[in-house]
């Protein structure tokens, strides 16, 4: 087993799949030669030629609209779009078409497809190159959403999404992309989605927590643990379809639960797991249902460290619904 | 030839310049039978809409030439991405009346399951007729991605994409051409001029001096054809899969034509269209057109017309009885065909709407219609 | 006052508004002579010319790239998307531009703009011409989102929204265009935007709605009023920026609480009234917060009424919580 | 002209062949002295990142006649769309250096009040200079909607919008130029082609002859022009100005030039630019270029050249200093500004993570590099 950072477990990822399965290519802006802005798909053109790692012209809405054709004629397009911020030009290709494309035609056409794309703070990339936009992606049936957090699951989620019949959108918390670094098996294997993990066990608070934040809350957990709170974290890993029943069950053991996220508040993925709760196993809670998360303004630069959950504001709340 | 000039094979009278293409007697009466069965389509959808039957229809009077030229010159191993107006081409393909009424009627049988308005076809045989789906513009670059798929496994074939003047100002439109000409993917563009997109003149959705032109921005060949004449749309059908195949990628071929009626049947076209203009163009019919072509080669009769034209109308009127008296989709395909399985949160779903209608009985449908 | 359809209603706030104030201008596809495909922009054209209100070239990117211009150089455009299915094309100029301007610029450019469309099912429109996609816009800092359910708060609440200094996402519930009539004063009047409607009393549970679906909601209070259950019935009628004090209010008011919208229910608007709950006032609940949506699977065509939340949807959640 | 000549005034020896457009003496060494300040600038910035002093910036060596000719050409009361590489378009119009350092170190003084990466400036004076967006494009229709604006109160101004060779691929280009022509609106769009996208080369961008053949299909002027020859771009930006003010609508600027460095501060184009290009093209540097043509004007010597350096690296070293020490945007700027006035929930957010603050001590600063 090789010691990897998370975006070489990216890399390592494509290459395995690229290996494997001839019809798998890569597409986007600056992903051969240069092998992306990340480096995530370094290499790949060299080995595996023109044909099957390519740059495209600057247009999101064609890099995910010539995948989707692609993915309907038996290809399996692995597609980057440079950081989730440009995603939106291609919004209307992910939600109307990849994500409807089953449905409308009944089966007769499908879209078995992957989007690749780093998203969150952390590099002082401002109001363009920081945000998380997974509440979007989540709201749309159809698609389905992951979001690793170590090395080890960013290359057995990719092949489990690269492997999957339905479109993926696949974001990589690029906060981590050098922060972390772990063991990773080599040649194939896959983290199977819409499976939770247990990154940490404990009675007292139930965290709930994916990409970026699973770091932060971990910290906060252990700064926790010294005051006497243990908390059970849960990384979600997928965010749809997502594991409702473990997720039930993680609230339930503890009836004290914080969602943390780096996307706004408001109308974000913490509600629906807030809700999830509210709806199903209210009986079991005995504080309110706290979310720690970015502030609903567009995301800062110079301040981007108040506007990002940090340890210190995850642990506040932990505090507070175990003091409740 | 400049992206100007028409290109065109049937003079008025019916007589050629030469470019026949070399149809049989079969063939060339193959197209004229499916010019007259998109009639008789339409003007069955006409009547079940007026009669509430249907809720929606979406009018082909004066574009069947167009369809039907491009059709006529595809293999059954290339694909379709057509637009909502292209019943031609799937007729001409042997999609059946019967399989498109299911759709109109969005019953049990429809292969979009009752999911989509009527008029957005699926088809996987014998042709690839690729879902239909109303957003404009999106499936130009689709079709860009299915030709370049082609074109990396080696095969020969190619993808056509079908669309409106309105189209040309589609987000789909600039990515779909500009990548498939980098690429040199093996796609024809087909834009269909018909004049108007709803109630907007060519002269308000765009300045340039044709569609055709277009195609210079991304330096791939652009021809303007006479849409309403069938023997020339699909000389530039030909023409341009010829240079796909070859390799040397895409062509954007403008067929101008007329939407001869309202843009669907809900749409009232006086309120926008000039008089004048539907007049002049009705001279232009283009089965008219194909029908003086028919008769210089001895080919047509006014009564073999009529005779194809009842034959079709029936055709059509038993498949919308079939369809009409075909029971709508079981609840389970509200919940299906999101993901190859179902996942568990909508299988929940599904199972507390069912045991609702058991506990509550059924929903009850509402009275909404479509606008436009 | 004269009697008029919601549709009418906008119509109205539309020549009121041009006719006060010159800089107001409409623009959007088949806006012109034909009066749009609703009919609610008929007549502009004629009495205010071509400069005023007029059809653009079918991009969708187009109506709001410029109508952002417009709005940043002294116009106050009203842009019409043909339904709001349609909007995606625009999602980036909407998410990424006229919500950020201000931010980004320290308020030296700013959007006064309003994004009228109408929404939501109940016209057989099937997969995309009856989607509600209020919660893409709600989690997007930066937009106002408003949707009326009378013809009084259509007109009132669109003024309020022309002369908004922010650009507000206006969503119209089509199915009640012509279902609905009602007292509309003439000339110029503003309903405030961030307020609630009370739209009946009651001690028994309070029901969250919007929309299309406050008729629908009126309709299972009245039956559950004949079981003797008294609902509070709440049009949240400003999504974003929501009041949610008045919210929290509403909720402990009764103790239980049923939210209803049309959209998908995943990551959707009403998770988010949930989790406000859950958050700040979970020690009033005396039963599961129940949400009766949309399902998470794409709009339907032949079945869209299984699909719609209908009044026998909401009276069995209304009972659901009251019995609990 | 068709597209494909390049528009030139100045002679790779320094003469000219008349098109100087009559600047003045004091005009000419204005446009010359923007210029060595846009390289001092940039000289500067990369400094200042490769100590880590800020976090990002952008290369413009060798866009420089680009920018400061097309800028020359505009009133006070035109409107600059700018791209993130238009350094010279704002120096030369009078904003400050220290205005543009208060960006570069996100600090509190910044205009964008430190919510934006490096260069994303946002002016209002002494020109409109419209704040810079990341996302490519999107500032095209824009522009159209602003000079609608101009033309329907009657105004004679425009605006000038500039972008990439990789923006004309975006959605902004098409739907903006689309609806320019429509519209006739005074809006002059300005390509600035220097060869890369980040690492993608022209010919992977379009497979189009030129830039400035897209124009066709909108039905406008396109014109291509030598972007490294100052004159050139003042000539063809006023022949557009005239041309848009007049009512006739707008134009297409291809200006042909050369990225001489990386795409920013945190690119390695060596990974990806052949070698030999750079050196041609350091051969046709805008700056020597322009002092030939000064020098026949005897408004040139290597010592006027050094010393106008040496004033702009000590003017644009004092501004850095001074932005440096520059605190930072207080924390009431992450709340503020995103409406007219703060909501309530943005309200409470903001007092709970002061009272975070005052309880548990500030955030801190993490240590994130920006990629590319
Ligand atoms: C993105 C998008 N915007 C708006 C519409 C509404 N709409 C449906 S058809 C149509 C006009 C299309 O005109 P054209 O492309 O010329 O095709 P035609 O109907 O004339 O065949 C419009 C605006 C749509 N379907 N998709
Ligand atoms: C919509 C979008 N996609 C991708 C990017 C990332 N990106 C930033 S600059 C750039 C290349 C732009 O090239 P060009 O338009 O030629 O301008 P240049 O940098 O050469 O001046 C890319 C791809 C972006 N900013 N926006
Ligand atoms: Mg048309
Ligand atoms: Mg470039």
């Amino acid at each position: 087993m090789a010691t990897l950072t998370l975006v070489q477990a990216v890399n390592d990822a494509l290459k395995t799949a690229m290996r494997d399965d001839p019809s798998v290519v890569v597409l986007g802006e600056d992903v051969g030669p240069k092998g992306g802005v990340f480096l995530a798909t370094e290499g790949l053109t060299k080995a595996f030629g023109k044909g099957r790692c390519f740059d495209t012209p600057l247009s999101e809405d064609g890099i995910i609209g010539t995948g989707i054709g692609m993915a309907l004629n038996g290809l399996k397009p692995v597609c980057e779009i440079q950081f989730q911020d440009f995603i939106f030009p291609a919004f209307d290709q992910i939600v109307s078409e990849a994500a409807k494309f089953r449905y409308r035609s009944g089966g007769q056409y499908t879209c078995p497809m992957v989007i690749r794309t780093p998203y969150g703070g952390g590099i002082r990339g401002g109001l363009y190159h920081s945000q998380s936009g997974e509440a979007y992606f989540c709201h749309t049936p159809g698609l389905k959403v992951v979001i690793p957090s170590t090395p080890h699951d960013a290359k057995g989620l990719l092949l489990a999404s690269i492997d999957d019949p339905d479109p993926v959108i696949f974001l990589e918390p690029k906060a981590l992309y050098r922060q972390v670094k772990g063991e990773v098996p080599e040649g194939k294997y896959t983290v199977p989605l819409s499976t939770l993990r247990t990154v940490r066990e404990g009675k007292g608070v139930t965290v709930f927590c994916y990409g970026a934040m699973v770091p932060v809350c971990m910290k906060a957990a252990e700064q926790a643990a010294e005051k006497g709170i243990e908390c059970l974290v849960i990384d979600l890993r997928t965010l749809l379809p997502l594991d409702e029943e473990g997720v039930l069950e993680a609230a339930k053991q503890t009836g004290r639960v914080v969602v943390v996220h780096e996307a706004p508040r408001f109308c974000g993925f913490g509600g629906e797991i807030s809700a999830l709760i509210a709806e199903n196993a209210i009986e079991y809670m005995e504080a309110p249902i706290a979310r720690v998360t970015g502030f609903d303004t567009p995301f800062p630069n110079t301040l981007e460290h108040h506007y990002m959950p940090d340890a210190r504001r995850v642990l506040d709340a932990i505090e507070h619904v175990h003091g409740y | 030839m400049t992206s100007q000039q028409l290109l065109s094979v049937i003079e008025p009278d019916g007589s050629t310049n030469g470019h026949e293409s070399g149809l049989s007697k079969d063939e060339l009466l193959h197209c004229y039978r499916t010019m007259l069965r998109v009639r008789a389509f339409d003007d069955t959808c006409m009547k079940l809409q007026r009669s509430g039957r249907i809720g929606f229809s979406i009018p082909n009077k004066g574009v069947e030439a167009c369809q039907v030229g491009a059709a006529s010159a595809l293999q059954k191993t290339d694909w379709i991405f057509p637009s909502y107006r292209d019943f031609g081409m799937a007729l001409y393909h042997g999609i059946t009346p019967l399989d498109m009424m299911h759709n109109m009627f969005g019953n049990a049988n429809d292969s979009a399951r009752g999911r989509q308005m009527p008029v957005h076809f699926s088809f996987v045989k014998p042709i690839r007729f690729v879902s239909i789906s109303s957003p404009i513009g999106t499936h130009l670059p689709q079709a860009v991605g299915a030709a370049y798929a082609m074109k990396l496994r080696g095969e020969k074939h190619a993808a056509l994409v079908s669309f409106g003047d309105g189209g040309t100002s589609s987000l789909g439109f600039h990515s779909g051409l500009n990548f498939a000409a980098v690429w040199k993917a093996p796609v024809v563009f087909l834009c269909q001029n018909n004049g108007w997109a709803i109630s907007c003149p060519s002269s308000e959705q765009t300045a340039s001096e044709s569609y055709a032109i277009k195609a210079k921005a991304y330096g791939m060949p652009g021809v303007r054809v006479d849409g309403n004449d069938v023997l020339a749309m699909r000389k530039a059908m030909l023409d341009a899969l010829d240079h796909a195949r070859a390799g040397h990628g895409p062509t954007l071929i403008e067929a101008v034509t007329y939407r001869m009626g309202g843009h669907s049947t809900s749409d009232d076209p006086t309120r926008y269209v000039p008089k004048h203009e539907v007049e002049e163009w009705t001279k232009k019919d283009p089965v008219a057109r194909f029908e003086r072509f028919l008769a210089t080669r001895k080919l047509w009769t006014k009564e073999l017309g009529e005779k194809l034209y009842a034959e079709a109308m029936e055709e059509i009127g038993a498949a919308a009885k079939l369809a009409e008296a075909t029971a709508p989709p079981p609840l389970e395909t509200i919940f299906s065909d999101v993901y190859a399985t179902v996942p568990q949160h909508i299988r929940k779903q599904g199972e507390a709407s069912f045991e609702l209608a058991r506990r509550k009985g059924d929903a009850s449908a509402g009275d909404g219609k479509f606008p436009l």
